[in-house]
């Protein structure tokens, strides 16, 4: 006979609306469930109603930490039904304010994970850090974190020698701090102690799963969809794919942290060797795409994001689909609470279910849940039961 | 009495803590609002505090349009918080629906739902708009309009 | 594996079934079936080493509804089956793909497509009080 | 002894928060803020109304035809209609902490 505690929708650990149902027989949880459907907006229907345009102007609000992971994906996906690429530079372009992206998500999830296991000094230290990485994204696309940066054809804005000037300086900044805080995570014994062995995900776990990012990473996977279906010019920008073998939400954190480090790399070596020319090819603002279907995908800061355009011929999309990288992840995240072989204990939660960096708000777009007709209490009935 | 009334306000306009809450937005408007919390910003300046409880929290800062399943819950919330209770709506979907005005499943705004005392549009908000929206909430508290139960109750 | 040997391999395992081959671009393959091959068609790619299924979409075109699976980690293969609207079931392919179970059940509550033999196709995504019979995603659902 | 070498390292470092009300540091230029419109060089082609991805913009008869306009509660900020208006009449602003109480005053003409 066991407890069911709902954590969420509206909780201290996480401001997005999730409820997690956990069943608990003490301190431990046996069983385990997701109910994202607060976020629920229905994205994917009014993208037919909008022009392909518009569209990337939707697609960009699915998620405003991956926004410029799902702009890229759309508009990749748009230029290939057209039949337009995108100039070279431009490709550089996206590049970097991609992998500045990157470098936010992961800087924002290791603040995250701090202020979970109650370390806040280096949550506020990591959060002044991360300023200056919106700082850079302001200058570059004209807002800090929104970028609508990428359009069909190319990109909105070139990038001056004083502004490249800036990013290097400021990123060769940042590589210190990085590297400071991928000491502390290695080293500090209140963090190990709260993620070292949490949230165990096996290499052929995460396989069956079909995790992806750095939940899969972590687990052994060398997966990224950077290097294994090159897009942009990633094929020509070098860069390793973190892994680790300890299956654990330590090794999540220290993939994230060596990934923002290799973005930072990644980043200055598209500064060297950028090309110079034309940033964008002009697209009429209201066109029609030849009839046709197509494919992308990213990698997205999160894992893989994948991107589905199906055109009539008409110059509204026929069907736009997407899957996002925590949609593939949750499926791992309820294995993780809910395996028998270990015990997982409640407050080990918090850290279990930011350990695969949730992004509800891309996922609830099409997420399902999976209800098993168990009455849940919510935080109003608990306190009137108490109350009686 | 009016002395008495002035001083509560003049309290209550330095010690407005808030609730966040996600009615469906993209997470844009959140991060910057826990942005506006850290160093950088560092609301607390003015006596704000992040609650995680309802009925601790003055002040509801909801980002995001409204979506269909998280109505009724809102409104929960809403009626958990103590009185006297301030609304601001957090970014242009929580004002108004914003880009989501074709789907299907979105209140076009927090205002459909529950009476809202400050509208901050913006996409995401910045920090400052956030920090601008608690100092135009203190100088109408500290004015004594909506006094005692919230616009509209 | 290259475009071509995936093409060749499921054409010799499922001969005159393939309906369509389309390889719009590198590393992209898009085959199709009909509702009865389309497990076929998938158990043979999990043998040649698909272990990783990227997404199901389910499209209504009108007059029919497609599913397409997507597996593959460099090559994409899609594999579409036709399921017509009076009859709209497909085989489930949970056992082969564990993963599935979501995108089937998001694919079951926006086009109303039935996945036989997944255990859990429960109403839960779209709001509690969301009329019964009513699948967003189709071409006659008029909101937004 | 590390911790000490932190916490001197921070004690000398500045601080790291803007008195934000006190002191406004002024966006980049290339700030995407609150637009602005300037009604004479505005042609009435209505293309930013057709362009724009949250119906933001309504076209409005004036006696010299229809004009745009522009609904701030619902823009997003997104610049796609200053990048298609042939004339340049609708500009860009750098005006980000926008707060009202009513809804009515979020409205450019």
């Amino acid at each position: 006979m066991g407890v069911y505690i709902p954590v969420g929708p509206q909780h201290p650990i996480h401001p997005e609306a999730i409820l997690l149902k956990l069943k608990v027989e003490g301190e431990q949880v046996v069983d385990a469930d997701v109910d994202s459907s607060f976020v629920h907006r229905g994205i994917e229907k009014a993208l037919e109603h909008k022009t392909w345009l518009q569209g990337l102007y939707l697609v960009e609000r699915v998620c405003g930490i991956c926004n410029v992971a799902h702009s890229t994906c759309y508009t990749l996906n748009v230029e290939n039904l057209l039949g337009v690429e995108a100039p070279t530079r431009a490709q550089y372009l996206r590049l970097v304010v991609e992998e500045l992206a990157r470098i936010h998500s992961h800087m924002l999830w290791l603040g995250l994970l701090a202020h979970l296991i109650g370390f806040q000094s280096l949550f506020m230290l990591v959060f002044r850090d991360r300023e200056k990485v919106l700082d850079l994204m302001e200058e570059l696309t004209g807002n800090r974190i929104t970028t609508a940066y990428n359009v069909v054809g190319g990109v909105r804005r070139d990038i001056d020698p004083a502004l490249e000037h800036r990013v290097r300086s400021t990123l060769e900044e940042l590589r210190g701090r990085v590297k400071r805080y991928r000491k502390l995570i290695e080293e500090d014994p209140s963090v190990r102690a709260r993620t070292v062995n949490v949230g165990i995900l096996e290499r052929s776990e995460a396989e069956e799963l079909h995790a992806v990012g750095p939940v899969a990473r972590a687990s052994g996977i060398k997966y990224d969809v950077r290097a294994d279906d090159p897009y942009l010019v990633h094929d020509e920008v070098p860069f390793n794919v973190v892994t680790l073998e300890t299956c654990d939400a330590w090794g999540r954190a220290m993939v994230r942290v060596e990934e923002v480090l290799e973005s930072i790399d990644m980043i200055m070596y598209s500064l060297d060797h950028i090309p110079s020319g034309p940033i964008r090819k002009r697209v009429p603002p209201v066109f029609k795409v030849p009839p046709g279907e197509g494919i992308a995908r990213v990698e997205a800061p999160r894992g893989e994001l994948f991107h589905y355009a199906k055109s009539d011929g008409s110059e509204r999309p026929y069907r736009y689909r997407m899957r996002t990288p925590t949609l593939a992840n949750l499926a791992a995240l309820v294995y993780m609470l809910r395996r028998g072989d270990r015990a997982v204990y409640v407050a080990d939660v918090p850290v279990i279910f930011g350990s695969i960096d949730p992004c509800i708000c891309c996922t609830a777009r099409v997420f399902v849940l999976d209800e098993r007709g168990s009455r849940v209490l919510n935080l109003e009935d608990l306190g009137r039961s108490r109350g009686r | 009495m009016k002395l008495l009334t002035r001083l509560v306000n003049w309290g209550r306009s330095r010690s407005l803590w808030v609730l966040l809450i996600n009615t469906g937005a993209c997470n844009a408007c959140d991060i910057e609002v826990i942005a506006a919390l850290s160093p950088r910003y560092d609301v607390e300046r003015f006596g704000v505090l992040l609650k995680g409880s309802p009925r601790h929290a003055d002040v509801l800062l909801i980002t995001g349009a409204v979506t269909r399943q998280v109505r009724d819950r809102l409104l929960r919330i809403y009626r958990q918080m103590p009185e006297p209770k301030y609304v601001v709506a957090v970014g242009t979907c929580a004002v108004s629906g914003g880009v989501y005005d074709r789907c299907y499943n979105v209140y076009k705004g927090v205002d459909e739902v529950l009476p809202v005392h400050a509208y901050v549009p913006g996409c995401p908000v910045k920090p400052e708009a956030v920090i601008e929206a608690i100092s135009v909430l203190r100088r109408v508290i500290e004015r004594g309009e909506f006094n005692g139960r919230g616009k509209g109750g | 594996m290259d475009e071509e040997r995936v093409v060749e391999e499921l054409k010799a395992r499922l001969g005159a079934a393939i309906l369509e081959v389309k390889v719009p671009q590198r590393r992209r393959v898009f085959i199709t079936v009909d509702r009865e091959h389309y497990r076929a068609a998938l158990e043979v790619l999990r043998e040649a080493g698909f272990d990783h299924l990227v997404a199901i979409t389910g499209i209504d075109t009108g007059d029919h509804f497609e599913v397409i699976a997507h597996v593959g980690r460099t090559l994409v293969v899609s594999v579409r089956a036709v399921v017509p609207r009076s009859d709209a079931r497909i085989p489930s392919l949970i056992d082969l793909y564990k993963g599935a179970e979501f995108y089937e059940r998001e694919t079951w509550e926006m086009l109303g497509i039935v996945f036989e033999g997944n255990p859990r196709l429960t109403r839960t995504f779209l709001p509690e009080n969301w009329p019964e019979n009513v699948y967003p995603l189709r071409k006659d659902y008029e909101g937004g | 002894m590390r911790m000490l070498r932190d916490v001197l390292w921070n004690l000398f470092k500045g601080r790291a928060t803007v008195m934000y009300p006190e002191e406004r540091g002024s966006p980049p230029d290339n700030f995407r803020g609150r637009l602005g419109f300037n009604r004479d060089e505005c042609i009435g082609c209505g293309l930013c109304h057709r362009v724009c991805p949250a119906s933001a913009i309504e076209m409005e008869n004036d006696g010299r035809g229809a004009r745009p306009v522009f609904h701030i509660e619902r823009c997003i900020y997104c610049y796609l209609c200053i990048e298609v208006c042939p004339t340049k009449a609708i500009k860009p602003g750098k005006e980000y902490a926008v707060v009202t109480s009513r809804k009515s005053d979020l409205v450019v003409r």
